[in-house]
């Protein structure tokens, strides 16, 4: 017999993550001395991760709604309408406390997790995306970690059977000791179909799927809230192993179940396991739950109930069926090899009941729990202040020396850890399978075909956390920006995105007001692109005791491509002899850009600016050209400027089966040539077209008020720039050789993976 | 002679590409397909039975090690033995059939180490048979691989029976056809992608047909394959 | 209830890509003296039933499914 | 010449999906009497030195390399 009524200590308070004013308010709640066990789960709810009550209030800025809006944030992921019978359902989450201890199990069990998350609402998972950021790759730590990361994702993706077809991989300094490790998954779900995790109806008895409860990530969700010390580094015990086989039959199990009207509700068993699902979804339905610990499948001998309600075992599912079904869920469970069982039922009463040896051991009122509107629920109501850092982070162009060996600097950007080639990260991944990746890895966007209807979803997940250490604001609009311009390279509506949010530790008011700041920059662009805000995930104290990790906020965007004819393209070019187009203006800005750190050793702002209204028409005029049928490929410019882009367009054939083609470019211009050529100024994108289409493409970009300037035609086996300052009657010449430049672009990245 | 073929894809707890399979067959080539569950016994119906690919019981132990012992697998020697019927097993598919002593062999992992999931060139050595009589000899297919244990294994001797007997039907290759090492992706012997039994009706390959359907995919050479077998059954 | 140790090892002259892997590895982070580096499966199982008896079923179970005969041999003990 | 025999298991509590999906295999086959499977690695190296010296390195070299000590223990011996 277990005895949870021990006295709480003020250790065992700071244990668990709580302070005296939340433990007062527990007691306050329930009117008496909270037990272990009720204090375990308070612990578990009010976490950070549970909670989000540091960013509640701020994440109330996104957009949230919209023409296309079927469910927003809320649930276990947002949905999309496509107006043609199915809703796409989508979500990003990070694992990136988790990766940082074990990557292997780490990452593998973060896709596991997202992955539960689309599935429980219906949704046929169709893709997952993967947005990663290391340290310095030339470190043993960061290869170890880079290695481990990537094998568990594509252990896990691959073994389930979910292509993975798009992502980012990002090298900072600043993430040196906090790996971040996020994954989206995309899924389409009948709208008919669609199920939310809601406990409805008392009475009806509360079933549990899945593997065994182990001892696994208990305090994992207080412990992925507490920063990551040198002593947490060791409390291995709680690394949980996943198991993408057990993953695919629930995923196969549950989407049976929904096809045959079983499910009431359903929900995974995330962080915080039993406890968060069962009173998410009793406080979703406005019920309560009652569960009877000795039910629970367990793995190991003697748990007790704290370590049941607390146990983040992975790939679990709890499920609330109408009475009297429970033979017919068994059943199929049975078929896939699983076993479901009844562990309780739901209640009227408004509360959350545990019962072990059939006496109570946890009695607390469900909105104590869930809803941050609740009196004493732990809302902090936390102030930005303004970083010291911000005040002098802005060069002077003129500072930096205008370099001279332009073919050297290109070279060794493209050879650079951010911008070579990733392909050897996802060629481990399996893009193709479901058959549905009609542009695979490698180019601006994912693009995946829906069977059966006129649609293709257009996907990227991005993400610069250097833009947004220098500049919040304008960092949060570009991340918004660079994600629904990725999408509309392809020739897709950007219709809508997940975000995740990687910070520090929000309680410094400094790493806060990044956080308030990048949120408005975004919330900001969202509303302009007309892109709403439909699910996403906070992570924050990612920091070591030297320092937090950049500010990133990842972007997750989907968009449509509609029509019998389904167009899209590439970002490569296609042809020999097709016109080259530049659409937008450069202006002469080195700040926060990749040429300023690998060259020049510097991260300085300022953040290239952003005009929503520009960007909107940029995206806008590919979307239409794209559509005519008259662009043929499409890239934007982004890290390592027009160059680098240039280079990528020339080189990227390749990674999708055909072959590279070279280039003659010619520049005139009136700025510095490091801006010209290696610059991020936003909104900016190269087309090809062919002769006849040209003026075509002039007029729809004129009237969208975007500046298209004819800079080239494809062709040959090099990439030659030549550029032209009239007014100082000056020129110079790049020539460089396509075997050449893709062999660097192939190092970098490649030879560590 | 518009009569369609009946093709059965079994469904381990694990496979992935069946859904693939079922569109290629069905929606793509027009020809009569469903799922075969993994424990059932009825198979006399089809005339060409698939073994997918995907991750059998998470391929933990040996990929393809557990499926063997399904129930379905009970019924499938009788099914080759029979005239005129057809199995054709698909990366993981191959492995089972491997494991199961239909094929001879086994599979290690991939010389790197890593799963490899891109497009290959393979080589069609031998066209006298029912899943390539549409090709011509030394034909370079371009069809995906996605696996992680796909360095085909065999002892000298049964090489040399392969490679006497003209079982041997594809080897990975580069875009010119030339069998090099560097084309070998996986570490297999002898570059070996595709084998067939002595008897003829049983193909095992690891790249995968089902994924070069359609031109937006990469590569339609796919269909030769699964044609092949089409014509060959109606004509015989 | 007996406790089976079982040993499962790559037959002579299979070059499994593993073992040389790690070998090199190993050679590269300074351990130059590791001349062979051979990587199988350990698994210990928990069976019910009389010695004689668990000793027949459990060659049984590594011909048939442990161990891949092609590529692999198998040894093990029972305690 | 020295021959090392490493035996890595996963650590006790640690889910071993493995294990846990051959057992359910070999019930199915029949053997009803398998209680429970544990899948871990056996290694088998040669290496060249004196005993007290090898069997420090080995201890290392698992401890680095060839164990995960996230998730894995290890036991060794020198023959
Ligand atoms: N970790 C990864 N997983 C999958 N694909 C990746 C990964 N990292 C990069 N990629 C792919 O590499 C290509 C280039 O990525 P990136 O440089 O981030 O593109 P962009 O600048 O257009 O956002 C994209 O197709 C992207 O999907
Ligand atoms: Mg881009």
């Amino acid at each position: 017999m277990n005895n949870y009524d021990i006295e709480i200590t003020d250790e065992i308070l700071k244990e668990h993550n709580l302070n005296k004013e939340e433990y007062n308010n527990i007691i306050k709640i329930l009117g008496r001395k909270p037990n272990i066990v009720e204090l375990g789960v308070f612990s578990a709810m009010w976490s950070e991760h549970c909670s989000y009550k540091h960013s509640k209030p701020v994440l109330k800025k996104f957009p949230t709604k919209g023409k296309y809006v079927l469910q927003g944030p809320g649930e276990n992921a947002g949905i999309i309408d496509t107006k043609l019978g199915i809703g796409i359902a989508f979500k990003i989450e990070s694992h990136n406390h988790p990766s940082s201890v074990e990557p292997f199990q780490g990452a593998a069990t973060g896709v596991g997790g997202i992955l539960r998350d689309i599935f429980t609402m219906g949704a046929r998972p169709v893709a997952i995306l993967d947005s990663l950021r290391f340290g310095n790759i030339k470190t043993l730590k960061t290869q170890h970690l880079l290695h481990g990361v990537v094998s568990g994702i594509a252990f896990y993706g691959n073994c389930v059977g979910v292509p993975t077809v798009a992502g980012e991989t990002v090298f900072e300094d600043s993430y040196q000791d906090n790996c971040l490790v996020n994954a989206m998954t995309i899924g389409i779900v009948n709208k008919n179909k669609i199920k939310k995790g809601i406990a409805k109806g008392a009475g009806n008895p509360i079933m549990y799927i899945g593997a065994l409860t182990g001892r696994d990530g208990i305090h994992g969700a207080s412990f992925a809230s507490a920063e990551l010390t040198e002593e947490n580094q060791k409390r291995r015990s709680s690394v949980q192993v996943a198991d993408p086989f057990m993953e695919k039959l629930l995923l196969e199990a549950t989407l049976e179940l929904i096809d045959k009207n079983l499910v009431i509700g359903i929900q995974d068993m995330g962080a915080a396991g039993l406890t968060s699902s069962s009173s998410e979804m009793a406080y979703r339905a406005g019920t309560g739950v009652e569960i009877d610990i000795d039910k629970v499948p367990k793995r190991e001998l003697n748990m007790n109930a704290y370590e049941v309600l607390l146990s983040e075992s992975q790939e679990r599912m709890l499920l609330v069926c109408k009475k009297g079904n429970e033979k017919k869920v068994e059943k199929i469970l049975r078929k896939w090899g699983l076993h479901a069982v009844k562990i309780g039922k739901v209640i009227k009463e408004q509360k959350f009941k545990i019962y072990e040896n059939g006496k109570i051991v946890a009695d607390i009122p469900i909105r104590a729990l869930t809803d941050s509107s609740y009196k004493y629920f732990p809302l902090k109501k936390q102030k930005g202040i303004k970083p010291e850092y911000l005040k002098n982070i802005n060069i002077n162009n003129d500072d930096i020396k205008v370099p001279d060996n332009i073919e050297e600097i290109f070279k060794k950007l493209i050879s650079s850890p951010n911008i070579s080639c990733k392909s050897n990260i996802w060629r481990q991944y399996d893009h193709m399978v479901q058959t549905n990746t009609f542009t695979l890895p490698g180019s601006d966007a994912a693009v995946i075909n829906i069977k059966g209807k006129d649609l293709l979803l257009s996907t990227s997940v991005d993400g610069n956390g250097r833009y947004v250490y220098l500049d919040p604001f304008t960092g949060g609009m570009i991340a918004v920006a660079e994600a629904a311009r990725n999408v509309s390279m392809s020739g897709a509506q950007p219709i809508a995105f997940t975000n995740c949010l990687n910070f520090g530790n929000p309680e410094d008011p400094e790493i806060f007001y990044q956080f308030q700041k990048a949120v408005e920059g975004m919330a900001y662009a969202a509303k302009k692109l007309n892109t709403p805000v439909i699910s996403g995930n906070v992570s924050f104290y990612n920091e070591s005791p030297q320092n937090a990790i950049y500010p990133t906020p990842v972007v997750g965007m989907v968009g449509y491509i509609k029509g019998k004819n389904k167009r899209y393209v590439k970002q490569y070019f296609k042809n020999e002899g097709d016109i080259i187009v530049l659409l937008g203006e450069t202006k002469e800005e080195i700040g926060a850009s990749e040429y300023l750190k690998e060259i020049h050793n510097m991260v300085k702002g300022p953040v290239p600016g952003i005009d929503m209204a520009k960007e909107k028409a940029l995206q806008k005029t590919c979307i239409e050209g794209i559509k005519n049928g008259i662009i043929i490929s499409a890239h934007d410019i982004s890290k390592g400027g027009l160059a680098v882009a240039l280079a990528e367009c020339c080189l990227s054939g390749k990674l999708h089966n055909e072959k590279a083609i070279g280039a003659y470019i010619e520049l005139q211009s009136d700025i510095r040539i490091d801006a010209l050529l290696f610059g991020e100024t936003q909104s900016r994108a190269i087309v090809t077209v062919k002769r006849e289409n040209l003026l075509r493409l002039k007029r729809i970009a004129s009237k969208n008020k975007i500046i298209a300037t004819e800079i080239g035609k494809t062709g040959g086996d090099r990439l030659i720039i030549n550029i032209d300052w009239a007014a100082k009657k000056y020129s110079k010449k790049l020539n460089l050789d396509l075997n050449e430049i893709e062999k660097l672009w192939m190092t970098g990245v490649n030879e560590y993976v | 002679m518009n009569k369609k073929l009946k093709f059965g894809i079994v469904v381990f707890p694990g496979s992935n590409c069946d859904a693939d399979c079922l569109w290629a067959l069905k929606d793509v080539l027009n020809q009569e397909a469903e799922f075969i569950w993994h424990e059932s016994k009825n198979i006399k119906k089809y005339d060409c039975l698939v073994l997918p690919g995907g991750f059998s019981y998470g391929d933990y132990l040996r990929s393809g090690a557990i499926a063997r012992f399904a129930k379905v697998m009970e019924s499938i020697s009788d099914f080759a033995n029979k005239k005129n019927k057809f199995i054709i097993g698909i990366c993981n598919g191959f492995q089972i059939l491997l494991e199961a002593g239909l094929l001879p062999g086994a599979m290690l992992h991939n010389k790197n180490l890593k799963f490899i999931c891109e497009y290959v060139n393979i080589t069609v050595e031998n066209t006298n048979t029912p899943f390539t009589n549409r090709c011509a000899k030394g034909q370079v297919l371009k069809i995906p691989i996605a696996h992680g244990e796909g360095n085909y294994y065999c002892d000298e001797r049964t090489l040399n029976t392969l490679i006497a007997k003209d079982k041997i039907i594809f080897r990975y290759c580069d875009s010119n056809g030339m069998i090099t090492d560097e084309a070998n992706v996986n570490g297999s012997i002898y570059n070996i992608a595709g084998i067939m039994n002595t008897k003829g009706n049983i193909l095992g390959m690891m790249p995968h047909p089902e994924r070069a359907m359609i031109k937006e995919l990469g590569s339609e050479d796919g269909r030769l394959i699964w044609q092949s077998i089409i014509d060959y059954i109606k004509k015989s | 209830m007996a406790k089976a140790k079982i040993y499962i090892t790559f037959k002579d002259g299979v070059l499994e890509p593993q073992g040389k892997t790690v070998n090199a590895a190993l050679v590269k982070m300074g351990y130059k003296n590791i001349k062979d580096v051979r990587i199988g499966k350990y698994i210990e199982m928990e069976i019910d039933g009389n010695n004689e008896k668990i000793k027949k079923e459990v060659d049984e179970i590594c011909d048939k499914l442990l161990a891949n005969p092609n590529i692999e041999k198998y040894d093990f003990e029972i305690i």
